[in-house]
């Protein structure tokens, strides 16, 4: 039951970040792609917890905190970018 | 709580920084408690001057009540977008309210943005400058007046109980 | 402390660097001292590793106590005593020359200066493959901050091109080493060799296609022919004091095909493959670069082309394959680097003096101390074009007489040609600097103190190393006789049973403390 | 033994929940007509389904390695502070970049895009491609 | 030893006159003239040994592995040399120290003089082929500096430059015929080589030795057609010309014919080329001396035209021809060095070198007529002078020659015209200079006729000596010059050399009937002087220097449009041919690969891999397609980088994919940064078929890559992992073996990799120093940036993220020796965080707030690796040699310290100071700049 | 598998190329990056793809060859020094030519086509 439940999980996941690509390549403006670049992100948490899951390990824990602590930064660069233009002031 | 003010300004953070410290280490071991307790208090000192002052929580028990309203609402919310979703063939009907704020400080603001974010249907999409309204992205909206207030009554209110008076 | 004498080169300059590097306030004079300080040192420490080495002996450092093939090894042979020696003299030089104020322009100019020597004497110094290529890019990246010391236009335009060629070249070398580890499963340069030699089939063919890769990679370093372009304009647009250290720069390209063809890929197919190569492409680079020289309109690019006539001579010469070949061209490989060194600070000097004119081959005002840069002008000029009574021309000589057969009738011509060119250009250039100047008022500036040191001390050798022939093409002899024999080396560093199937149980050995 | 089947249903339950609610957040990107509307769907349901997976991913492992695992609250609480600020951050930029909207929405923002930006435009659009030179010859007179 | 001290006198000899020439002249010439002299006793010192037929000689090993030794030699024929190069060259030292103009640097002059004098002797007494070489460039070197010596007038450096050239290509030439005599004989030193005619002429090489040798040799001694460069040497100051056209320079190359005569002589080629050569250049440049103007062009051309009658009879080759030889090469220095002298004074006296201008001098300067008249008769070969003893000779020599087979018969008729020639130019010079009046133009009419008279006695002196020399070796020349001359053709032919009687009067023959014929016929060539230049003239005269120029000129105009055509200054086309060179040679080794597919059995494919495929190729090639918009561009970058770290995450390596993961990061600040500072959408320039030939580069370089990865990943290898599997706690103390790799098996990768980061940050540094930025004022559609400066939810949550981001990088930095996790990682998290509260609160703010100096952080991280590493010298191990211990202490409980942690403290710092000094430097830069931005 | 990701490898490498050639120095940068990646995964796919192996002492029963994985980590570090660099180096290439061409000699003019 497990794998199977699994198994749909990712398979959703995985037709969550197929959308995401397509709204990635179709647009049709900036802040579209970045909210789907963003998406992908933490799809992508998704993604490795649940390999975590399926091969039964922890190692790869860190991998998903770093995602979810840093992914949205660059996010926040891009849309300071697309606000102010320079990140840093 | 004043002499240990210099070693703890906000014990709040420390405590949080102290229960994360243990939930990464996985264990409660001495060393582990040692450490966590060290750094619990270490960085804040090392962080403390980023930090705006920040209002203190006054009433815990309301905060933790907040929060299970918020999670209950998170998944409600959910739950209707997902429907919203997945029947295509009922059109939404979006629209923009200017949500006039009360709270002020911005600890408040954001938490309040933050919370309307994850909840029923609407995005907080801007804050005017001076601070005093919010701008809310509704995805499907009845009656706008019937929105603001509850957002005021079910977020707002005791947020600003928890924290500004 | 002598056991660890062999790490210094490389821990010297970085220590010095991170003094260095502490903010101080620019020209500073105690900066300058420990700079020229470091110099030094790396002299003395480089003088006591050649005479070390000069007896034939090999030596090899175990970082970390890790021994090879698992933990990273120095290895000191002949040729990399040499090579840092040279080094150490030509930084000497530069370091001299860039305390008359040069080291003003920009920030940080001593650190990175030291932190360059480091790239250098470590990629000299090391004998894992790995670790070679985080030397090199370690001694570009210093060498793209030392390129840009003083900004202008011209330095960030051929900055740039210099700085992405290389990093494509970077990506290039990345991936050899990956061909070559995924094929050997080592990275240590002698355990690659004892295993190549245990491999057949389609192995070696991968090999093979690494060890050209990295072979392009280090042709690129050196500007052989198609991949020559970016250095006339790099080398001629950076800081004097740079420009005459970049001069080594080529040379570690040569250095890094010498190693690795002479002690990894000495009978794989590859070797062959990369004889032809440089063969070919050197002879080109000498025909093309002689024609640059030819072509040159200003001192400093010219100065880059004779750089470039030395490189093909001395990769074809490489390709001549024998030791009498590789004699030579490490007999004239000292002379080239420093002289082609110093002529790049008397380039500056030149320029300083003729106001507007800088280098460029047009009349212009009458220099100030015209007898003094004349005399430095002519001397390098001489010893560059491979004229005698300098050490260019004996150089010159013993790779002539290392061309044997057929390779003779491409080799010779080509090199006396190139030679010819020089002449013409140099002549041309001396004529138009220190002979057809406008009357009136001497430009003014004069030579400092500081400068003249290192142009002096550059040029010195270049009688010194006529001088000391005999000895030194001696040493050069032996040093050749040393790359190839590289199984010694395999030996020494793995004992006497070094097949390839026993070398996973030689790691147990040792013991860490 | 019936513990474990119940934890496994709760489990699987979880799992297929999560993928379900991330599956929704992403669809409504796909979907729904403009960006102010797309947004609704990663900032709740992704996040929401990314908790779930969270919370079945501890109970599965505090369960089977009979120790507590909760370290997934660790990513939970870093979501659930970053999601809304880069929902909001991006309806910001929405707004700021002037984005278009479905006509039948409700409500008007102008007021508040004066506020962010001031003047509506910096130059004709074709000249704004290239602001550098735009703002060079704005200069001169 | 005395050997070596000639040339090492003359040498410190070159030294005097740069400290003496503040003394005044007179003493710096005199001074000079004490080494010279000393060299020329010595010299004559040998001199009875050597004329009894000795060779002296002296070797000093130098460079063995060459075959170049210091070896020197006197022989007969280095006896002569040496004797005209120092006797000679003593009198013109004196002579010059006359001649200079007051105001002209003296010092240099003569120490260049002296310069030469050693390359001379050198090449005189070398006896070593490759020594000889060497001085034999020396004076082409030596000559530049001389006869540039006035270099602001650009006759004098055109000159200099075509001699250089041309005697320098000669001298190459000459280098590659003499490494093949080496090779020939298997030595370098001269006695071997001379006794090896035979093994040279029957080496297949013998013709190209010839023909180098020989190229070698005449463009040294302006033998046609090389000789263009002499006439134009002439704008040297006098005593240049007197020393290096008549004794010496032009000498070299016929000295070089005649020392390696045994050598390379006695065959067919040899005598043909040598005496056709000879020929022409003899009636060449005789014509040509008869139709110049200038006085000391006419010298030159009569040099040409001299040394053109020794290469004749060297090529003749019978023995008497070589005695012949070696005798003229001795009258014609001294009569021609007289002559040079007195044209020196007339030009020094009169300032002017036209000898149409000239005329009717011997009433101003009779001494220097005399001179000229003594001098100038032996080069007619006037008895009783020496020249006319030498003419006599060649007459006979080439009656009885038969070089040219059936030609041979001509040559006696040329020979006869060339004396004719001779004699007429010879008697021009005197005549015209001296007794007629001078021919000139009106306006040269107008100026003040010319006043003169002779000069110092100095000055005198060494030219009439000289002249006085020619006549009383042609009077007495059995006892002046015979010993001499026999010593020196013995030399040059070997032991077969007829001891010679040389006397005046040979009786009536026919050489003395040619002589006759060629004073008379010369003598009614020059009353026809007038029209025979005017027939010249009529025939533009094609001057070999102008084709040489010109020619010189094209080949640099042609490199120059070569090198501009190969360097456009394109970096695409640079890459391109990286790129196309990578792609050749991988493909050299990929083509002997026999199949692609190696016999480790491929692994099953899964949908997540695929959507990782999918994902990476989308990002690629959508980053490749949209990189005209940039931004997106990046985003599609950015799906490529997360993707990357899935792939590390799925292929079990933790590690790389939180690296990868939070470099993802900063480079994206990064490159935003970037973005801000670069034109966003820029137009699309290239052509199509730039594109489509781009395309087919990187899709072949990608395949070819692709190629090697699938055949390395199908293939076995043992490779070297099991040894750190094993070894990482035993000997590392750490279960994650990666961190251990990185911090001790492989620490001084890591110690370089840091160095490479602190680098970068102090690079970067260096960059952004005074740099002036473009800002645009509105994005990409055009609209104004946002007047929310720092958004205040962003500020909120950077603060809140703050302390836990540290904590979490503590966390991973402390766990990194036993689980993912390590120093670098941490830094980066560190940064990022803090880069965030610079991105949330902008720069000053946090400025304020921390005022650490990156550069200092950075700096210290690497100091304490080092330091780390260098601790373990204490202990007598090698650098970077690790330490590790497990550790009990009551409450805590086992924990364990390892060295490696403080070097991964030392990575920690060096990443956390070095990515903030990039990015914060960057962001610094344009708030500097903002504020301008927001007035408007 | 082995086939896909070489294949991957390989349209990595060459849009990184196709990008190294173009003649701004933004594109340029983005090829060397993303020719980095496919250099990175390069060198780690000579240790073998292996799941399920993390290089970690007593987590995986066959661990995979760590060496490649170290030599990522260096390389990938080294890489993003070099990015650093060359984007700032971009950056004031342009601050002082006045174009963003790679040549420097297109000047502004390009940009307003």
């Amino acid at each position: 039951m497990l794998d199977t439940a699994l198994m749909i999980s990712l398979a959703l996941i995985v037709l969550a970040l197929a959308m995401n690509v397509y709204r990635l390549a179709i647009g049709p403006d900036i802040p579209d792609r970045l909210l789907a670049l963003d998406t992908m992100y933490v799809n992508s948490i998704a993604l490795i917890v649940l390999l975590g899951l399926w091969l039964n390990t922890k190692t790869y824990f860190e991998a998903a905190i770093l995602i979810a602590m840093l992914g949205f930064v660059s996010t926040m660069a891009i849309c300071r970018y697309l606000l102010r233009g320079d990140i840093i002031e | 709580m004043k002499p240990l003010g210099r070693f703890l300004p906000t014990p709040t953070l420390s405590l949080v920084l102290l229960v994360v410290w243990l939930l990464m280490a996985r264990s409660v071991a001495p060393g582990q408690l040692l450490l966590g307790a060290f750094l619990a208090v270490g960085i804040p000192l090392l962080t403390r001057r980023f930090w705006d002052p920040l209002p203190p929580v006054r009433h815990p028990i309301k905060l933790a009540w907040f929060v299970l309203v918020v999670l209950y609402d998170i998944v409600k919310a959910n739950l209707q977008v997902s429907l919203l979703i997945l029947t295509p063939r009922r059109e939404p009907h979006p629209g923009f309210v200017e949500y006039p704020l009360e709270v002020k400080e911005p600890l408040t603001i954001t938490l309040l943005a933050n919370t309307i974010t994850m909840t029923p249907g609407t995005v907080s999409t801007n804050i005017r400058l001076d601070r005093s309204s919010l701008l809310i992205h509704v995805l499907d909206m009845r009656e706008e007046q019937a929105l603001v207030q509850e957002i005021r009554e079910r977020y707002e209110r005791p947020l600003k109980e928890i924290f500004e008076c | 402390m002598s056991q660890h004498l062999m790490i210094l080169p490389i821990l010297v300059p970085l220590i010095g660097a991170l003094v260095l590097l502490l903010p101080t306030r620019a020209g500073d004079p105690a900066q300058r001292r420990l700079s020229v300080g470091l110099c030094v040192a790396q002299l003395l420490v480089g003088g006591w590793l050649f005479a070390q080495a000069a007896g034939g002996e090999l030596i090899f450092y175990a970082l970390g106590n890790w021994q090879a093939p698992f933990g990273i090894v120095l290895m000191l042979d002949r040729l990399s005593a040499l090579m840092l020696l040279l080094t150490a003299v030509l930084a000497l030089g530069c370091v001299m020359f860039a305390c008359a104020g040069d080291d003003t322009r920009g920030s940080h100019f001593h650190g990175l200066f030291q932190l360059q020597l480091v790239g250098l004497n470590g990629a000299f110094l090391t004998g894992d493959l790995f670790n070679l290529f985080v030397f090199f890019e370690i001694l570009l990246l210093a060498s793209y901050a030392l390129l840009m010391h003083g900004g202008g236009k011209e330095r960030v335009g051929a900055g740039l091109h210099y700085v992405i060629l290389n990093l494509a070249g970077s990506a290039l070398f990345l991936v050899a080493l990956g061909v070559l580890y995924g094929a050997t499963g080592t990275l240590n340069m002698a355990d690659m060799a004892r295993r190549l030699g245990a491999m057949t089939g389609d192995q070696t063919a991968l090999v093979t296609a690494g060890a050209l890769l990295l072979v392009v990679v280090f042709s690129l370093k050196a500007a052989l022919l198609p991949l020559y372009f970016w250095l006339p304009r790099t080398y001629s647009a950076a800081p004097a004091p740079v420009a005459a250290l970049f001069a080594i720069m080529t040379k570690v390209g040569l250095y890094a095909i010498l190693r690795v063809q002479s002690l990894i890929f000495v009978d794989t197919p590859a070797a062959e493959a990369i004889t032809t190569w440089l063969w070919w492409s050197g002879l080109a680079t000498i025909a093309l670069a002689g024609i640059g020289v030819l072509a040159a309109r200003d001192l400093r690019p010219l100065i880059a082309y004779l750089v470039l006539v030395s490189v093909g001579t001395l990769l074809a010469g490489k390709s001549l394959g024998s030791t009498e070949a590789v004699t030579a061209l490490l007999y004239y490989l000292p002379h080239t680097t420093l002289v082609c060194g110093a002529l790049y600070l008397i380039a500056e000097l030149i320029g300083q003096q003729r106001g507007k004119a800088g280098t460029r081959l047009v009349r212009a005002r009458r220099l100030h101390q015209r007898q003094l840069l004349g005399g430095l002008f002519l001397v390098s000029a001489v010893a560059v074009a491979g004229l005698p009574p300098l050490a260019g021309a004996l150089g010159k000589l013993l790779m002539m007489q290392a061309a044997e057969g057929v390779a003779r009738l491409w080799f010779w011509p080509l090199l006396l040609l190139a030679g010819l060119c020089a002449l013409i250009a140099l002549s041309r250039a001396g004529s138009v600097f220190f002979w057809a100047s406008y009357k009136g008022e001497v430009a003014a500036g004069r030579v400092s103190r500081a400068q003249l040191a290192g142009v002096l001390w550059l040029l010195a050798t270049a009688p010194l190393l006529v001088g000391f022939s005999g000895p030194l093409s001696s040493y050069t002899l032996a040093t050749a006789e040393q790359l190839a024999d590289p199984a010694t080396k395999i030996t020494r560093l793995f004992g006497e049973e070094a097949m390839p199937a026993t070398s996973l149980a030689l790691g147990r050995e040792e013991e860490t403390p | 033994m019936t513990f474990y089947v119940i934890a496994e249903g709760v489990i699987a339950f979880l799992l297929v929940a999560g993928g379900i609610f991330a599956f929704t957040g992403s669809l409504g990107m796909l979907q729904f007509k403009d960006f102010f509307m797309r947004l609704h769907g990663p900032t709740k349901g992704t996040t929401l389904g990314i908790g779930c997976v969270l919370i079945a991913s501890m109970l599965y492992f505090t369960i089977t390695q009979r120790e507590l695992h909760v370290q997934e609250l660790l990513i939970t609480l870093f979501l659930f502070i970053t999601a809304p600020v880069t929902g909001h951050m991006l309806a910001k930029t929405g707004l700021h970049m002037h984005l278009r909207f479905l006509t039948s929405t409700r409500g008007s923002v102008p007021e508040f895009r004066d506020e962010d930006v001031g003047q509506s435009r910096v130059a004709r659009p074709a000249k704004a491609r290239h602001p550098w030179r735009s703002r060079q010859r704005r200069r001169r007179p | 030893m005395a050997l070596l001290w000639i040339p090492l006198l003359t040498l410190f000899g070159a030294l005097v006159p740069v400290f003496t020439t503040r003394h005044g002249r007179r003493a710096c010439t005199l001074a000079t003239l004490v080494a010279p002299l000393l060299a020329l006793g010595l010299v004559l010192a040998q001199a009875p040994a050597v004329l009894d037929g000795e060779v002296i000689t002296f070797t000093l090993p130098w460079m063995p592995l060459l075959g170049l030794d210091l070896a020197l030699r006197i022989d007969g024929l280095t006896l002569l040399f040496a004797l005209l190069i120092l006797g000679i060259g003593s009198l013109i030292l004196y002579y010059a120290g006359h001649y200079l103009a007051a105001d002209e640097d003296d010092g240099r002059f003569l120490a260049y003089m002296m310069l030469f004098m050693t390359a001379m002797i050198g090449i005189a007494m070398a006896d070593n082929l490759l020594l000889l070489w060497l001085f034999w460039e020396l004076t082409s070197i030596t000559s530049f500096l001389l006869i540039g010596f006035w270099g602001h007038r650009s006759d004098a450096r055109r000159g200099a430059r075509m001699a250089l050239v041309v005697t320098g290509a000669g001298g190459l030439a000459l280098l590659a015929g003499l490494l093949l005599i080496g090779e020939a004989v298997g030595s370098f030193a001269m006695g071997e080589v001379l006794a090896a005619g035979d093994a040279i002429r029957a080496s297949s090489h013998y013709p190209l030795i010839l023909a180098l040798v020989l190229f070698g040799a005449f463009t040294k001694s302006a033998q046609f057609p090389f000789h263009f460069w002499l006439p134009h040497a002439m704008a040297a100051p006098t005593p240049v010309s007197a020393f290096l056209h008549s004794a010496t320079m032009v000498k070299a190359g016929v000295f070089l014919m005649a020392r390696l005569t045994p050598a390379l002589g006695d065959s067919q080629l040899w005598a043909i080329s040598l005496s056709l050569v000879g020929l022409a250049t003899m009636l060449y440049a005789a014509w040509f001396a008869l139709l110049e103007r200038d006085l000391k062009g006419i010298l030159a051309f009569s040099t040409v035209s001299h040394l053109g009658l020794i290469t004749l009879l060297l090529g003749l080759g019978s023995p008497l021809a070589i005695v012949a030889a070696v005798f003229h090469i001795f009258n014609h220095a001294t009569f021609k060095a007289a002559l040079f002298m007195s044209v020196g004074i007339i030009d020094h006296e009169t300032g002017t070198r036209d000898i149409d201008r000239l005329g009717a001098l011997w009433s101003m300067m009779p001494i220097t007529g005399t001179m000229v008249i003594l001098a100038g008769s032996a080069m007619a070969g006037f008895p009783p002078f020496n020249g006319f003893l030498s003419k006599e000779m060649l007459f006979e020599q080439s009656l009885v020659n038969n070089v040219l087979g059936a030609l041979s018969a001509l040559i006696p008729l040329l020979v006869m015209l060339a004396a004719t020639l001779s004699v007429a130019y010879s008697l021009r010079l005197i005549w015209s200079l001296f007794f007629a009046a001078p021919k000139l133009t009106r306006e040269q009419k107008a100026q003040p006729p010319l006043k003169a008279h002779d000069p110092a006695r100095g000055m005198l002196a060494p030219g009439l000596f000289l002249a006085a020399m020619s006549l009383a070796v042609g009077l007495f020349p059995m006892t002046l010059a015979a010993p001499l001359v026999n010593a020196a053709s013995l030399a040059v032919q070997g032991d077969t050399s007829p001891l010679l009687a040389l006397s005046l009067w040979h009786g009536l023959n026919l050489p003395l009937a040619m002589s006759l014929v060629a004073v008379i016929a010369g003598g009614l060539v020059l009353r026809q002087q007038r029209r025979l230049a005017d027939i010249a003239a009529l025939f533009p005269a094609r001057d070999a220097s102008r084709v040489f120029e010109a020619a010189v000129l094209r080949v640099i105009k042609a490199a120059l449009w070569l090198t501009m055509r190969l360097e456009n200054g394109s970096l695409q086309r640079y890459q391109a041919l990286l790129v196309l060179t990578a792609l050749a040679m991988v493909g050299v080794g990929l083509a002997n690969l026999e199949t692609l597919t190696g016999e480790r059995g491929l692994q099953p494919l899964d949908g997540m891999l695929v959507l990782g495929a999918a994902l990476m190729t989308f990002g690629a090639i959508g980053s490749a397609l949209s990189h005209r918009w940039r931004l997106v561009s990046l985003l599609m970058l950015s799906v490529v980088g997360l993707t990357v770290s899935l792939t590390f995450v799925r292929f079990s390596a933790p590690d790389l994919a939180m690296t990868q993961l939070s470099v993802e990061v900063v480079t994206m600040i990064l490159l935003i940064l970037a973005l801000f500072f670069l034109p966003q959408r820029p137009p699309l320039l290239v052509s199509r078929r730039r594109i489509l030939r781009d395309l087919v580069l990187a899709t072949a370089l990608g395949g070819v890559v692709a190629m090697l990865n699938y055949a390395l990943l199908t293939r076995e290898t043992i490779s070297i992992a099991d040894y750190f599997l094993r070894e990482s706690v035993p000997g590392g103390g750490g279960t994650n073996v990666v961190n251990v790799i990185l911090v001790d098996f492989r620490g001084f990768d890591t110690l370089g990799e840091i160095t490479v980061l602190t680098l970068a940050g102090l690079a970067t540094f260096k960059l952004l120093n005074r740099m002036k930025l473009f800002m645009p004022a509105g994005n990409l559609e055009g609209i104004r940036w946002s007047r929310h400066r720092y958004p205040m939810i962003l500020a909120v949550v950077a603060q809140i993220l703050l302390p836990l981001a540290l904590l979490v990088s503590v966390y991973i930095f402390l766990r990194g020796h036993n689980q993912p996790g390590g120093g670098f990682i941490a830094g980066l998290i560190t940064a990022v965080a803090l880069i965030l509260q610079y991105m949330a609160r902008g720069h000053d703010w946090t400025r304020e707030r921390l005022p650490l100096s990156y550069p200092v952080v950075a700096v210290s991280g690497l100091a304490i690796a080092v330091a780390t590493g260098l601790a373990s010298w204490l202990f007598g191990y090698p650098f970077l040699t690790s330490a590790f211990g497990h550790f009990h202490l009551p409450l805590i409980g086992e924990f364990e310290l390892a060295s490696a942690m403080l070097f991964d403290l030392g990575v920690y710092l060096a990443v956390v100071g070095a990515t903030l000094m990039i990015l914060i430097n960057l962001g610094r830069v344009t708030t500097l700049h903002r504020p301008r931005l927001e007035e408007r | 598998m082995e086939a896909l990701f070489s294949l991957v490898i390989g349209v990595l490498t060459a849009s990184g190329i196709y990008l190294l050639l173009r003649g701004r120095t933004f594109p340029v940068i983005v090829g060397l990056a993303l020719l980095s990646y496919a250099v990175n995964l390069f060198l780690f796919s000579t240790g073998g793809l292996n799941t399920h192996a993390a290089a970690v002492i007593g987590d995986s029963i066959t661990p995979a060859d760590p060496l490649p994985q170290a030599l990522v980590l260096t390389a990938i570090v080294i890489g993003f020094a070099m990015t650093a660099f060359v984007v700032i180096l971009a950056i004031r290439a342009r601050s002082e030519l006045g174009s963003d061409h790679v040549d420097g000699q297109q000047g502004e003019a390009g940009d307003s086509r």
